[in-house]
């Protein structure tokens, strides 16, 4: 995954660099199998790798347009982003370590959803249940953002075909 | 507190930086998206990462298994997901717009443009 | 793409796969992986495949533009729908315990619901999405 | 139950359910009408929380009915119910000027959309404000930032699409920033419910995750909320977005950033752990005046009305920030005060500005010379904002301002009162530039500028100019309502 990121990074050809993505995104979603997270893989893999990459390589056809070649030396970006690597550093450390069964995810909120949802919800997919039960405002939520993106685009894309016919 | 315990997020750390560095040092506007998807993406495993636990499974219950890895921030994640993708789609048909507009998706040449266009207002 | 017969064909036999596995995806939910959202993108997937076979004007006659733009709302309305039943049947918004004299199977009766309007809004956006980028590909030539 | 028990979450989901019916019924003058019935029922709800509140004590409302730290809570106290008011007050007065506005700078397509986003971005700072949950800020913050860029983008110039595309990149970094802090948190505590978090993170108070998490949370809300170094893609964004917009954002958006900031500092870290481990004080104390100092001296020299103010707001959210950095109830009060009392002032400054670029064809200084015999109403509405900015007694603007002095006289910094006073100075000269174009300039005869403002923009504007001198007069319910709130943070979760 690193790999591919050092080539988008380096990359000038805006096609790869969609491709790559979308290659990225499926290696993630590997890894999300791999963390147990089959729910969130299925969806990083079909909205990651795909509609992402489809959407990307559709405005792309619309704008046919390879990046420009000169640019600024990025001192300050490259600044920027290894202050916030340290912070992160600094910050993790600090974190419970990977698989700590003891650590506070795991032992506060989370166990009322593994041990109870049989009697309370009967949903055998503890995702589901959290997702559309128990938080199930953050998905109203989630729906409406959704949802403002499908009207928000047409607020954008439409516009210009109107003005032509006036 | 070892190193080894800490890998996981070595690995997102830097994923996270790399696409951080691509949204604020590349001038292309497709560019920006991509880096920032990568941005958010890495985010997701900071979230997922510490929910696995070793020997534990997918949280589907089942008399099976006894051990689950944490659902919660599978949730969220599938939340961020989601909002990770309708800000793409609403930043995509701004690009989309911007080239039509300029008819480039190069942010100095846009900047160039707008300037150019300001000096003229004020000369006139 | 359109004239090709082989594609066509196969095309043919596939959407209605396409479109059942999203329905499995949907109501398996409960059970694996899988839920409205995902549900909602891949049936979306299967009337983008029929518009690239069969190219967008066929596919805007089986699922016409304003149908489309009215799911993205109804989805919407759905889910704050359920939310409100619960309000009116006596619970706090979103209780599905108050759905069924069964609470547990009010929760079932529920999060069917609520996964519903979500494939039906996601469906409906990915949707509007396609056709609009699209559209604006052929206003560019 | 009865109805009033579930004020928390019909404050949320009356906007959200016209959204879509808007989309439903398109064109016409329905989806209008949906949205302004939608705004005016979220004001009334707003008001009866207030008052609940303040009769009642904090308000909880578990979502699912699922108990709070496993689903999601609402969570109404004094703060915000009264951000509630001042979010729905602005709305239900900006869209009904957004309909004579829009009618000139949005094409008719688009119109029910306008409205769409605008209820959106309505329900996604509402949301905001009253959840007490840190992922469901996220989620709304989400909902009223998307609805938020493509209401810029509607804006008529082809800058503005640029100006939404920049907001969109900044804001989400800083959404994404967020997400971190919240993530990190959520690591070190198990859960996502801001009061049990507070709680919680007593025991682990001061270990790095938290600390990088404060700071993450801090520069995403930051970045959100236009502090100064990070406030770039505010101007460009306030100045090419329709007027309406401008107006709402301007009054609503940051302030809403601000109120976030807050809950996290006072609600989740405690006072004392925000101030204790790290120079926070000093650096939100230095932010603070560089923003006052550098975007008023900014705004002193730009040739667009909209811009100039901008940059105020730029300025004004440095006031905030140092009435923040005090820690104290008198520098909370002034923070909270300002935060209303400048919504209020700026929701009116950009509504009449908007009624001039409207007329005049633009909002450019050169362009508005003479316009105090053009359109006097309009002229002496954005004088007395003008003042109000500056912080003359009489004015809402003072009421802050004086708070802040007390703050700063209470903790023996002169030096600070001294530099407060000399920014305000700073105001002064902008606010001149306007009255010299508007009032010692000739017309200029080749602009016509006969059209009329109709009154659906008139009234909103002239309610709120007369807000502005209402609250620099009576500040029962501002400084009431402000002081309580601020004594209830400092003194709460600790």
């Amino acid at each position: 995954m690193a790999v591919t990121v050092w080539v988008i990074i380096q990359s000038r050809n805006l096609f790869s660099v969609i491709v790559l993505g979308g290659i990225y995104s499926f290696l993630m979603a590997t890894v999300m199998v791999a963390m147990d997270a089959v729910d969130v893989a299925m969806t990083e893999a079909s909205v990651g790798a795909g509609i992402s990459t489809v959407l990307l390589l559709g405005a792309l056809y619309l704008c046919r347009s390879e990046e420009a070649q000169p640019m600024r030396k990025p001192w300050l970006p490259l600044a920027v982003s290894v202050a916030v690597a340290g912070l992160l550093v600094y910050g993790t450390l600090g974190l419970p370590e990977f698989s700590d069964p003891q650590a506070p995810i795991h032992v506060h909120v989370a166990p009322r959803y593994l041990n109870e949802v049989k009697q309370e919800v009967d949903v055998p997919n503890a995702v589901t249940a959290v997702l559309a039960s128990y938080r199930g405002f953050d998905t109203l939520g989630e729906t409406t953002v959704v949802f403002t993106a499908g009207a928000g685009v047409i607020a954008l894309l439409r516009r210009r075909r109107r003005d032509r016919q006036s | 507190m070892t190193i080894g315990g800490h890998f996981t997020y070595f690995i997102t750390i830097f994923l996270m930086i790399a696409g951080l560095f691509i949204v604020i040092a590349r001038g292309n506007l497709i560019k920006k998206l991509v880096g920032l998807g990568i941005f958010q993406t890495s985010v997701y495993l900071l979230y997922l990462a510490p929910a696995k636990l070793v020997g534990g499974t997918a949280p589907i219950l089942s008399p099976a298994f006894t051990i689950y890895s944490n659902p919660l921030p599978h949730v969220l994640i599938l939340t961020a997901i989601v909002v990770g993708v309708a800000t793409l789609a609403l930043g995509l048909a701004l690009v989309v717009r911007i080239r039509e507009g300029y008819d480039t998706i190069e942010e100095d040449e846009i900047l160039a443009l707008d300037a150019a266009r300001d000096r003229e207002a004020q000369a006139s | 793409m359109k004239n090709d017969l082989i594609l066509r064909v196969i095309a043919k036999l596939l959407i209605p796969f396409i479109v059942m596995f999203a329905v499995y995806v949907q109501f398996h939910g409960d059970f694996g992986p899988g839920g409205g959202f995902q549900a909602g993108v891949i049936l979306a997937a299967a009337v983008i495949f029929y518009a690239l076979i069969y190219g967008l004007a066929d596919a805007r006659k089986v699922v016409p533009e304003s149908v489309v733009e009215s799911m993205m709302a109804l989805g919407v309305l759905l889910y704050v729908g359920v939310g409100i039943a619960g309000l009116l049947l006596g619970g706090n918004f979103l209780d599905y315990f108050v759905l069924d004299p069964d609470p547990v199977h009010g929760q079932h009766r529920g999060i069917f619901w609520v996964e519903a309007g979500v494939a039906i809004t996601v469906s409906g956006v990915m949707l509007k999405i396609f056709y609009m980028f699209a559209d604006r590909g052929k206003a560019d030539e | 139950m009865t109805l009033s028990a579930h004020l928390p979450a019909l404050q949320v989901v009356v906007p959200l359910v016209a959204a879509p019916l808007t989309v439903l019924l398109r064109g016409g003058r329905l989806p209008y009408l949906v949205a302004l019935t939608s705004s005016w029922i979220a004001l009334v709800i707003a008001v009866l929380l207030w008052r609940q509140v303040d009769s009642g004590g904090t308000l909880s409302y578990a979502m699912g009915s699922w108990p709070p730290p496993w689903g999601i809570e609402y969570r109404v106290d004094r703060l915000t119910a009264f951000l509630l008011v001042l979010v729905s007050a602005i709305a239900a007065l900006v869209l009904p000027y957004s309909r004579a506005s829009i009618e000139r700078e949005v094409p008719r397509p688009q119109h029910y959309l306008f409205y769409t986003m605008f209820v959106l971005c309505l329900a996604g700072l509402l949301g905001i404000s009253i959840t007490g949950d840190a992922f469901n800020i996220f989620v709304f913050l989400e909902v009223s930032s998307l609805s938020t860029y493509v209401l810029i983008a509607l804006g008529r110039d082809r800058r503005a699409l640029m100006a939404a595309y920049q907001y969109l990149i900044m804001g989400t970094i800083g959404a994404t920033f967020i997400v971190i802090g919240i993530g990190l948190l959520y690591l070190m505590t198990g859960t996502l419910n801001l009061a049990d978090m507070g709680q919680r993170l007593a025991e682990v108070q001061g270990t790095r995750p938290v600390l990088a998490a404060l700071a993450f949370l801090t520069v995403g809300i930051s970045l959100k909320l236009a502090l100064f170094p990070l406030h770039q893609w505010l101007p460009d964004a306030y100045t090419h977005a329709p007027s309406a917009v401008s107006s709402f954002l301007a009054a609503t958006a940051t302030k809403v950033a601000v109120y976030v900031l807050i809950r996290f500092y006072f609600s989740v870290f405690g006072a004392s752990q925000v101030f204790a481990h790290l120079p926070m004080q000093e650096m939100m104390l230095l932010l603070a005046l560089a923003g006052m100092f550098a975007a008023s001296t900014i705004a002193i020299f730009q040739s667009d009305l909209k811009r100039l103010f901008a940059y105020s707001s730029v300025a004004q959210i440095g006031y905030i920030i140092l009435g923040l950095s005090f820690n104290s109830i008198n520098g909370l009060t002034a923070t909270i005060v300002h935060l209303f009392n400048h919504g209020v002032t700026k929701g009116a400054i950009f509504m009449l500005l908007g009624a001039v670029a409207m007329v005049m064809g633009g909002s450019t200084l050169a362009r508005i010379q003479g316009l105090g015999k053009r359109m006097p109403l309009v002229s002496i509405g954005i004088v007395i904002c003008g003042l109000s900015l500056i912080g003359v007694p009489g004015t809402a603007g003072f009421i802050s301002k004086w708070y802040l002095l007390l703050a700063a006289i209470e903790q023996g910094q002169w030096w600070l009162v001294f530099l407060i006073l000399l920014s305000s100075l700073l105001a002064v000269i902008y606010v001149w530039r306007f009255v010299e174009a508007a009032y010692f300039r000739e017309p200029r005869q080749d602009i016509d500028a006969t059209a009329a403002v109709p009154w659906s923009m008139g009234v909103p504007a002239a309610l709120l100019v007369a807000a502005t001198v209402y609250f620099g007069l009576d500040t029962s319910f501002t400084i009431g309502s402000a002081s309580q709130a601020a004594a209830a943070l400092q003194g709460g979760l600790r």
